[in-house]
C-alpha cells in the first residue's frame, strides 16, 4: 500500500513532555511513510492529544517549556511555533470540534482564508485583501477537493444546513485542498458519523492514502482502526506500549494493551462488601448534557457503597450525576430510598440530602470572586438554612458571618487547605486547594448521597491522595454513600466497591472494582458482550 | 512602600486616581480664586444627598450580574408618577412625600418586574437593552404626560388646559421636607441637609442589610457565578428579578428625594439621561461592572458630585471659561468606557 | 517580481495618490474659495493718476447678466466671487442712467488677501494699469448678506 | 451505534408557508407600512408633498444609513460609533466654511479634511471595541458620548484659539469657540442641485411636480455598488467569516482584530461623508447637536427596514429610510388631527425611534440566547 523504499515522511524520535513536573509523554518513537495510515489508540490521558499538540505546533507546548526528542518531517527537523507553521509544512488536522462557519457554503468553508483572488487596481492602494474573490476558481477547487474524497456534497450548501456527516467531509476537504498537505491528522473523525457515513469516510481515507497522503488516525472505535490502518501505535501513560500490525492483532489484544497493568486473571472478581439496602435506584435515565449525552442508563447503588462511574471522555459518564442533580435536562426515573426524585430541579435534588462536586470546578463548583467561607457555606445556607440567624421572629434571615468563618476554618485545617485564611478569594488558590473547597462545600450539607465528578482532575499528586483519602474517610466515618465519576480507571479501582462503565450514553457493564483491568478496557471500547474471565486475554503483556 | 503604592494604583485604577487628585486640586485651588470652600462643600453635600439614592439604585443590579442599570429612567418614571399624583391630591409636607412614595413604590415594583422579564431573556447584553428600554419608556411617558387626566392647575399648562408642564414646582407641597428636617446652618454659607442625609443613610443601611440576608447572599452569588448559584439550587432568574425590582424601586425613591431637594419635578425628556451620571458615579467610587459596595456608592457620589460642583466655580474663575459641561461629559463617559473595556472581567 | 518590488511599487502608487489627494484639496480650495470683493466708486489717485468717480455704471462678473450691480457716484458695493480669475464688464451709463456710453472688460486675478483690497471702479473704467486700492476698513469686511 | 442526525432534515416549504415566512421575516417593515397607511390619510398631506419629502429624505439620509452595513457584516452589531464619523464630517465643514470655499469644491474639500479625522477616530473606536468584545454596541455608544465631550472641547475651546478659525460668522463673540448654528449657505444643496431633475406628472386638475436630486442619488448608487463589490473582495469575505464565528476565523488564520478595526474605520469615514451630504441638504448645522441624533435615527431607520443586529442588506436601508421618514413626517400632523396635539405625534416618533431599537436589540439577544442553548446540543454534542 505504500512505497517502502522511500525515506519515512514523519519520524518521531524519543519525544517526551512534562507539564509542570507532571510527565505526560516519554520516549515516544514511531515513523510514518507517505501514504501510510497510522492508528493511534490509548485511554484518556495516555498522551494522544499532547502528542498531537506537539506535532501541530500548538502554542501551549512552547508556553509550558517545549518538549524533548525530535520530530522530523520530510527529513527536516521541525519545531513549529504556531499551527500555521505546521500547516505551511504540510500537516493538516481535523479537530474534534468543527470549525465550520454556519453561514458559509461548503465551497467557502473549504477555501476559508485560502480563497483564490483576482487582481484589481485598488490592490495597489489598499493592499492584497481588497482583491476580489474568484468564485469560479473557488468552486472548481472545492469540487476538486470533494471529488478527491470520493464523496458528493453540493458545494453551495450552507454548513448550517448540512447533516453532521457532511460537515465532517467538508472539514476534511478543507485540509485536502491545501496542495501541500502530506500528513493528515484525524482526531476521532467518526465519532459523530452514522455507521454508513463512517464506512464511506473510511474508504475515502483509503483512497487518499493511495494518492500518497499519510495519516494519523485517532479513534476509540477499535474495529475501524484495525480495518483502516497500516499500523497501530498503542499509547499508555505517555509511553508507546506497542506498535502492531493490524493483521496480527484483534480487539481484545489492543484493549488489554491500552489499559495494561496487572493481568493476574482474577477469577473471583466479586466484591467483598456485604450487601446493604439499595439507596439509589436509577432507571432509564437520559440526560441532555452537551458533549456528555446520557441515552439510557439504569443502575442501583447500595447504602454505604462507593460506586464508580467510568468510561471514555464524551461517552456520557459525566452526564449521570449532572442529570440526577438537575443541572441538565433529564428524564427517566431516579429513586432515593425508594422515593422518586423530581428531576430538572437542583434545589429539590439538594433538599433530598444529595450533594454534588462538579467536574467543572471553576465554572460550576466555585464562586471564584468570593472568599473561601462563602464558597463553603453558600449551598448549605441556601438549601438547609444553615449559617443563618432568624431576626424579628424569622422575618429576616440574617447571614451569620462568624459561624461561616468558624466552619471555614475548621475545614481549612481538617482538609489542609493552603490559604491565607477564610477571607481569601477562591480564585487565588491552586487547583488542589480549590477542589478541597468544593469537597468541603459538599460535606457541610452532610449528604446521605454524595456525587463527586473528576475529583482529581488537574491537581497535583499529594492533593490527589488527600482528596481520595478524605472521600474514603467520610464514607467510613459517616456512612455517606459516594458515587465517583472519573476518567481514571485506576483511581476508581483503588477506592470504589463497584464500577459502572458508560459507553455511548449507555452502561456497558458493572463490575466489582477488583476485576481485571482489561475487562473494564473492553467495556470502554463498547464491547458489552460478557467475556469469560480467564480466557485468551490473560496472556496479554505489559 | 513602592509596592504598596503600585498596588493601590492597580486596585484603584488610573482614571479614579486622576479624578480624585483633580478634585483635591479643585478644593485646594478654590480659596485662591475667590471661591469659598465652605459654600462649595455645602453645595457638594447637598448634591450628594440629592443623587445618592439614584446611585444606590445601581447596586442591586450590578450585584446580581445584570450590569450597570442604564434602565434607571424606568424607576424615575415611577417616581414621577408618584410625585404628580401626590400633587394632584394636594398632599403636603412629610405626609405628602410619604404619599408620593406610597404611590411610586408599587408602580416601580411592577415596572421593575416587567423590566426584569425582558432582561432575563437577554443575558449578556443587558446594558445596551436597558439603555433603550429606559429611553423608550421615557418617550412613551412623554405621550402619557400629555394625555393623563391630571387636573391640578399648578401642573397643567396654563392655556391649553390639558397636558402637564415640563417642570412642576414642589413648592408648597413637599419641597425640602427631608432636607430641612433638623438641618444645620453654620454661618452664612454652610448648610447641611441633615434629614436628607439621615434618609440616605437609612436607605444605604437597608440595602446593606438586604445583602446580608439569605436572599441578598443568593443575589450576590448569582452575580458572581450564575452556574454555581444554579447548582446550589438557586432560581437564577428569580434572583435577578428581585434585584431588578429593587433597583427600580430605589430609582423611584431616589428621584423623589432629588425632587424634594431640587424643588422641581422634571417631566418629559427630563429623565432621559439621568442614568448616566449615576452609572458614572458608582464606577468612580470603585465599583466594576459586576461588583459594587456601599462604600463605592458614597465615595463615588461624593467624587462625582464634587467635580460637578467645583468645576463650574473653580475652573471658571481660573481660566475665565465655563468648561464644566465638557469636563462632566468626558469624566462621566470616560469612566463608563474605562469600566467596560477593562480586560480583567469575571468570565461568564 | 519580488515582494519588496511589489511593496515598493505599491508605496509609490500610494504616495502619488496621497499627493494627488492633497493636490485635489488645494485645487478645490482654489476653485471653490469665495471672495467678498469691495468695489469702490470714488475718486481715487493711483500711482499719481487721478480717476474720477463714475456717475452711473453697471457691473457684471463673468458675463452673469442676471445680477448686475448698479453704481452711482461714491457707492461702495460688495460682490462675491468664487475662485480667483474673473472678468469684470463695466457698462458706463450716460446721465439718464440707461444709455451705455462705454463698455470696459477687465480680467482680474484676486490675491489670497483679497479682503485687504478693493477694486476702484473709476480705475477699471479708465482701463488703468492698476485698479486695486487698499481697503480703508482695517478689519476684513465679511458681512454675509442672508 | 445509530446516531440521530436530524440537523439536515430541512422541510420543504409549501407556498403558504413561504408566504408566512415572508411575513414573519419582514414583520417590522410591514407593521410600519400598516401604521403609515393609517396615519397618512389622518395627516392630510398631499401625495405630491409626501413623495417629494420622501425623495428628499432618501437622498439626505441613505448615505449615512449605508455606512452602518460594513460593521454589521463583520459581526460588530449596530455601529453606534458612527457619530464619530458625523463629528469628523462637521469639523471638515467648519473649516471649509471658515475658508469660504463654496459649492461642490467645498463639499469635496470638507470630505478630504474629514477623512483623516474620521479614520483616526475609527481606528481608536475599533481598538476600544476589540477590548470589549461581546459588548461592542454599548461600548461604541458610550464611546460616542465620550468623543462628543472631546469634540466639544475642541470645537468650543480650541477653535479660534489654537486652531485657526477666524470668520466672525463662526467664532463666538468672546473670541474662540464656534457658534451654535452655522449657516452653510455656500454649500446648501450644492450636491443636490448639481444634476437635478424636475418632473411634472400633474394633469390640468392636479399638481404633481417633484424634483429629484439626481447627483446625490448617483453618489448613493455608487456607494451601493461599492458595498456589493466590497462583499466580494477577500476583505469582505473575511469580515463575513469573522461575523459568523470569530474563533473559527481566527483559527483559519484571519487577522480578526485588525479586520474589525478596518471595518469600523470604513464605517466611520463613510459616516463622515454621509454627514456632509446630510448637512448640505439641510443647509444649516447645529454645531453641538447635529451629530447627536444622527446615530440613533440612522440605526432606527435601518432596523425599521427589516435589518437585524447581525444581518442587513441594501434593500433594508432604502425601505427603512423611506418608512422611518414617512412616519417622521406624518406622525405630528396625524397626532394633531387625532387628539389635537402635534406634540403627541412628535413624542410618538421619538418613542418609535427608541422603541424600535429596543425591540430589535431584545429580539436579537433573545434569539442569540436561544441559539446558544441549541448549539450546545448541535455539532459534536451528539456523541
Amino acid at each position: 500500500m505504500y512505497m517502502a523504499n522511500k525515506e519515512p515522511l514523519l519520524k518521531v524520535e524519543a519525544v517526551g513532555k512534562e507539564y509542570f513536573g507532571n510527565r505526560v509523554l516519554e520516549g515516544v518513537t514511531f515513523s510514518l511513510n507517505p501514504g501510510e495510515i497510522l492508528g493511534l489508540v490509548g485511554e484518556n490521558g495516555a498522551g494522544k492529544s499532547t502528542l498531537m499538540n506537539i506535532l501541530f505546533g500548538m502554542p501551549v507546548i512552547a508556553q509550558t517549556g517545549g518538549y524533548e526528542g525530535s520530530v522530523t518531517l520530510d527529513g527536516k527537523t521541525i519545531q513549529f511555533a504556531t499551527p500555521f507553521d505546521a500547516i505551511d509544512a504540510g500537516i493538516g488536522m481535523v479537530h474534534q470540534e468543527f470549525s465550520l462557519l454556519p453561514g458559509f457554503s461548503a465551497t467557502e468553508n473549504i477555501l476559508l482564508n485560502r480563497e483564490p483572488t483576482k487582481y484589481n487596481f485598488l490592490v495597489e492602494v489598499f493592499g492584497d485583501r481588497i482583491k476580489t474573490l474568484d468564485r469560479n476558481e473557488m468552486r472548481r477547487r472545492a469540487d476538486d477537493a470533494i471529488s478527491k474524497l470520493g464523496f458528493s456534497i453540493d458545494p453551495s450548501t450552507l454548513a448550517s444546513e448540512m447533516p453532521v456527516g457532511h460537515k465532517q467531509f467538508t472539514e476534511i476537504a478543507r485540509e485536502i485542498d491545501r496542495s501541500n498537505t502530506k500528513l493528515l491528522v484525524l482526531d476521532e473523525p467518526t465519532a459523530v458519523l452514522t455507521e454508513s457515513e463512517a464506512e464511506i469516510l473510511i474508504s475515502a481515507l483509503r483512497g487518499l492514502a493511495a494518492k500518497g497522503i499519510a495519516m494519523i488516525f485517532i479513534s476509540h472505535r477499535l474495529q475501524e482502526v484495525i480495518d483502516l490502518c497500516d499500523k497501530i501505535v498503542v499509547l499508555r501513560d505517555g509511553h508507546v506500549v506497542k506498535e502492531l500490525a493490524p493483521k496480527e492483532t484483534d480487539l481484545f489484544k489492543i484493549a488489554s494493551l491500552m489499559v495494561g497493568r496487572n493481568v493476574e486473571g482474577d477469577n473471583a472478581c466479586r466484591t467483598e462488601r456485604e450487601e446493604t439496602p439499595v439507596i439509589l435506584e436509577v432507571e432509564k435515565l437520559w440526560v441532555d448534557m452537551p458533549g456528555e449525552t446520557v441515552r439510557e442508563v439504569s443502575f442501583e447503588v447500595q447504602e454505604g457503597e462507593i460506586f464508580g462511574i467510568g468510561g471514555l471522555a464524551g461517552q456520557g459518564k459525566l452526564g449521570v450525576a449532572n442529570g440526577i442533580m438537575g443541572l441538565f435536562p433529564a428524564g427517566g426515573a431516579v429513586r432515593l430510598n425508594g422515593e422518586k426524585i423530581r428531576l430538572n430541579d437542583p434545589a429539590y435534588s439538594l433538599s433530598c440530602d444529595m450533594a454534588f462536586v462538579s467536574e467543572d470546578r471553576r465554572g460550576v463548583g466555585l464562586l471564584l470572586d468570593e472568599p473561601i467561607d462563602w464558597n463553603i457555606a453558600f449551598t448549605a445556607m441556601q438549601v438547609q438554612d444553615k449559617f443563618l440567624r432568624k431576626l424579628f421572629g424569622g422575618l429576616v434571615k440574617w447571614r451569620d458571618d462568624a459561624l461561616m468563618r468558624a466552619k471555614a476554618e475548621e475545614y481549612i485545617s481538617s482538609l489542609e487547605i493552603r490559604c491565607t485564611g477564610p477571607k481569601q478569594r477562591a480564585v487565588e488558590l491552586s487547583g488542589g486547594n480549590q477542589q478541597k473547597i468544593c469537597l468541603a462545600k459538599a460535606f457541610v450539607v452532610q449528604p446521605k448521597l454524595l456525587f463527586v465528578s473528576e475529583p482529581t482532575r488537574g491537581i497535583d499528586v499529594g492533593a490527589k491522595k488527600l482528596v481520595l483519602n478524605t472521600l474514603q474517610r467520610v464514607n467510613r466515618e459517616f456512612g455517606t454513600t459516594i458515587v465517583i465519576t472519573s476518567s481514571e480507571l485506576e483511581e476508581l479501582r483503588s477506592v470504589c466497591d463497584r464500577i459502572a462503565i458508560v459507553d455511548s450514553g449507555r452502561i456497558s457493564g458493572i463490575l466489582p472494582a477488583n476485576c481485571a483491568a482489561e475487562r473494564f478496557g473492553l467495556l470502554m471500547m463498547g464491547t458489552s458482550e460478557p467475556i469469560v474471565a480467564g480466557s485468551d486475554i490473560t496472556g496479554g503483556n505489559a | 512602600m513602592k509596592d504598596a503604592l503600585s498596588k493601590f494604583i492597580e486596585n484603584a485604577g488610573w482614571p479614579r486616581i486622576i479624578i480624585g487628585l483633580f478634585l483635591l486640586f479643585l478644593f485646594a485651588a478654590a480659596p485662591f480664586v475667590g471661591v469659598r470652600v465652605d459654600t462649595s462643600l455645602s453645595d457638594t453635600l447637598v448634591r450628594v444627598g440629592m443623587n445618592g439614592i439614584l446611585v444606590l439604585a445601581m447596586v442591586p443590579m450590578v450585584q446580581s450580574g445584570c450590569g450597570l442599570n442604564f434602565g434607571l429612567p424606568l424607576g424615575i418614571i415611577a417616581g414621577l408618577l408618584g410625585a404628580t399624583t401626590s400633587i394632584e391630591f394636594k398632599a403636603q409636607g412629610l405626609a405628602g412625600f410619604g404619599f408620593a412614595m406610597l404611590i411610586a413604590v408599587p408602580i416601580a415594583a411592577v415596572l421593575g418586574f416587567i423590566y426584569a422579564q425582558i432582561l432575563n431573556r437577554v443575558k449578556g447584553e443587558e446594558m445596551m437593552i436597558a439603555t433603550y428600554v429606559g429611553f423608550s419608556s421615557v418617550a412613551l411617558m412623554c405621550m402619557a404626560w400629555l394625555l393623563l387626566p391630571f387636573k391640578s392647575p399648578v401642573m397643567i399648562w396654563g392655556y391649553g388646559g390639558s397636558g402637564l408642564r415640563t417642570t412642576i414646582s414642589t413648592e408648597g407641597f413637599w419641597r425640602h421636607v427631608l432636607s430641612d428636617f433638623a438641618s444645620v446652618r453654620i454661618g452664612e454659607f454652610f448648610y447641611l441637609p441633615t434629614g436628607m442625609f439621615i434618609f440616605f443613610a437609612i436607605m444605604i443601611f437597608l440595602v446593606w442589610a438586604f445583602f446580608r440576608t439569605k436572599t441578598g447572599t443568593a443575589i450576590t452569588a448569582v452575580g458572581s457565578n450564575p452556574e454555581f448559584a444554579r447548582a446550589s439550587g438557586i432560581n437564577v432568574d428569580r434572583m435577578r428579578t428581585v434585584s431588578v425590582m429593587l433597583s427600580t424601586v430605589l430609582g423611584a425613591i431616589g428621584i423623589l428625594v432629588y425632587q424634594q431637594s431640587f424643588g422641581f419635578i422634571q417631566l418629559y425628556m427630563g429623565p432621559l439621561f439621568m442614568a448616566f451620571p449615576a452609572v458614572a458615579a458608582i464606577l468612580l467610587g470603585g465599583a466594576s461592572v459586576n461588583k459594587a459596595t456601599m462604600v463605592n456608592v458614597v465615595v463615588g457620589t461624593f467624587l462625582f458630585q464634587g467635580i460637578l460642583t467645583m468645576t463650574p466655580s473653580v475652573v471658571n474663575s481660573l481660566i475665565q471659561t465655563d468648561m464644566s459641561e465638557v469636563i462632566r461629559i468626558i469624566v462621566s463617559n470616560g469612566m463608563i468606557l474605562y469600566a467596560l473595556t477593562r480586560k480583567t472581567q469575571v468570565k461568564r | 517580481m519580488t515582494i519588496s518590488a511589489i511593496s515598493k511599487r505599491r508605496w509609490t502608487i500610494r504616495l502619488i495618490l496621497l499627493a494627488a489627494l492633497v493636490g485635489v484639496a488645494f485645487w478645490m480650495y482654489e476653485i471653490g474659495k469665495e471672495y467678498s470683493v469691495l468695489i469702490d466708486n470714488e475718486t481715487v489717485t493711483i500711482g499719481g493718476n487721478e480717476y474720477a468717480a463714475v456717475g452711473y455704471a453697471t457691473l457684471t462678473v463673468d458675463g452673469d447678466d442676471a445680477k448686475p450691480l448698479s453704481f452711482e457716484a461714491d457707492d461702495r458695493l460688495v460682490q462675491k466671487m468664487v475662485a480667483r480669475s474673473h472678468t469684470l464688464s463695466v457698462n458706463i451709463l450716460g446721465e439718464d442712467g440707461e444709455t451705455v456710453v462705454k463698455t470696459v472688460e477687465r480680467r482680474i486675478k484676486l490675491n489670497a488677501d483679497a479682503a485687504a483690497w478693493m477694486i476702484s471702479l473709476p480705475a477699471v473704467a479708465a482701463e488703468a494699469p492698476e485698479i486695486f486700492i487698499p481697503n480703508p476698513l482695517s478689519k476684513p469686511q465679511d458681512e454675509q448678506s442672508d | 451505534m445509530s446516531r440521530t442526525n436530524d440537523v439536515a432534515a430541512k422541510p420543504l416549504f409549501s407556498k403558504m408557508e413561504n408566504f408566512k415566512h415572508f411575513l414573519i421575516s419582514n414583520s417590522v417593515p410591514i407593521i410600519f407600512l400598516g401604521l403609515s397607511a393609517f396615519a397618512i390619510p389622518l395627516s392630510g398631506f398631499s401625495a405630491e408633498y409626501l413623495v417629494q419629502e420622501m425623495i428628499t429624505r432618501l437622498a439626505r439620509n441613505s448615505f449615512l444609513v449605508l455606512s452602518l452595513l460594513v460593521p454589521i457584516l463583520a459581526g460588530m452589531g449596530l455601529n453606534f460609533g458612527m457619530v464619530l464619523g458625523a463629528m469628523a464630517g462637521q469639523i471638515g465643514l467648519i473649516f471649509v466654511t471658515d475658508w469660504a470655499v463654496v459649492g461642490i469644491p467645498g463639499l469635496i474639500l470638507a470630505s478630504i479634511i474629514s477623512m483623516p479625522i474620521a479614520a483616526f477616530l475609527g481606528y481608536i473606536c475599533g481598538n476600544v471595541l476589540n477590548r470589549a468584545k461581546g459588548r461592542e454596541m454599548v461600548t461604541s455608544y458610550i464611546l460616542g458620548f465620550f468623543i462628543n465631550g472631546i469634540y466639544q472641547f475642541v470645537v468650543l475651546y480650541m477653535m479660534g484659539w489654537i486652531l485657526p478659525i477666524t470668520s466672525p460668522t463662526l467664532v463666538l463673540s468672546r473670541g474662540y469657540g464656534i457658534r451654535n448654528a452655522i449657516n452653510l449657505t455656500g454649500m446648501r444643496h450644492a450636491l443636490d442641485n448639481a444634476i437635478s431633475l424636475s418632473i411634472d406628472l400633474g394633469s390640468e386638475t392636479t399638481r404633481f411636480a417633484i424634483s429629484i436630486p439626481v447627483s446625490t442619488f448617483l453618489l448613493i448608487a455608487g456607494f451601493c455598488v461599492f458595498i456589493v463589490w466590497f462583499r466580494r473582495t477577500k476583505l469582505g469575505q473575511d469580515m463575513r467569516a469573522i461575523g459568523q464565528d470569530m474563533a473559527a476565523a481566527d483559527s483559519a488564520g484571519i487577522a480578526v482584530e485588525r479586520t474589525r478595526v478596518i471595518a469600523i474605520v470604513i464605517s466611520t469615514v463613510l459616516a463622515a461623508f454621509g454627514q456632509i451630504i446630510f448637512l448640505q441638504n439641510i443647509g444649516t448645522m447645529n454645531t453641538y447637536n447635529s451629530h447627536d441624533q444622527t446615530g440613533m435615527f440612522s440605526i432606527a431607520a435601518l432596523l425599521i427596514g427589516g435589518a437585524t443586529v447581525s444581518k442587513a442588506s441594501i434593500g433594508n436601508v432604502f425601505v427603512g429610510v423611506a418608512l422611518f421618514h414617512l412616519m417622521f413626517v406624518v406622525s405630528p400632523m396625524a397626532g394633531k388631527e387625532l387628539i389635537g396635539q402635534a406634540q403627541l405625534g412628535e413624542y410618538f416618533r421619538v418613542f418609535v425611534s427608541y422603541g424600535i431599537i429596543a425591540v430589535a436589540l431584545v429580539l436579537h439577544a433573545w434569539k442569540r440566547q436561544q441559539e446558544r442553548e441549541r448549539s450546545r446540543r448541535g455539532l459534536r454534542g451528539e456523541a
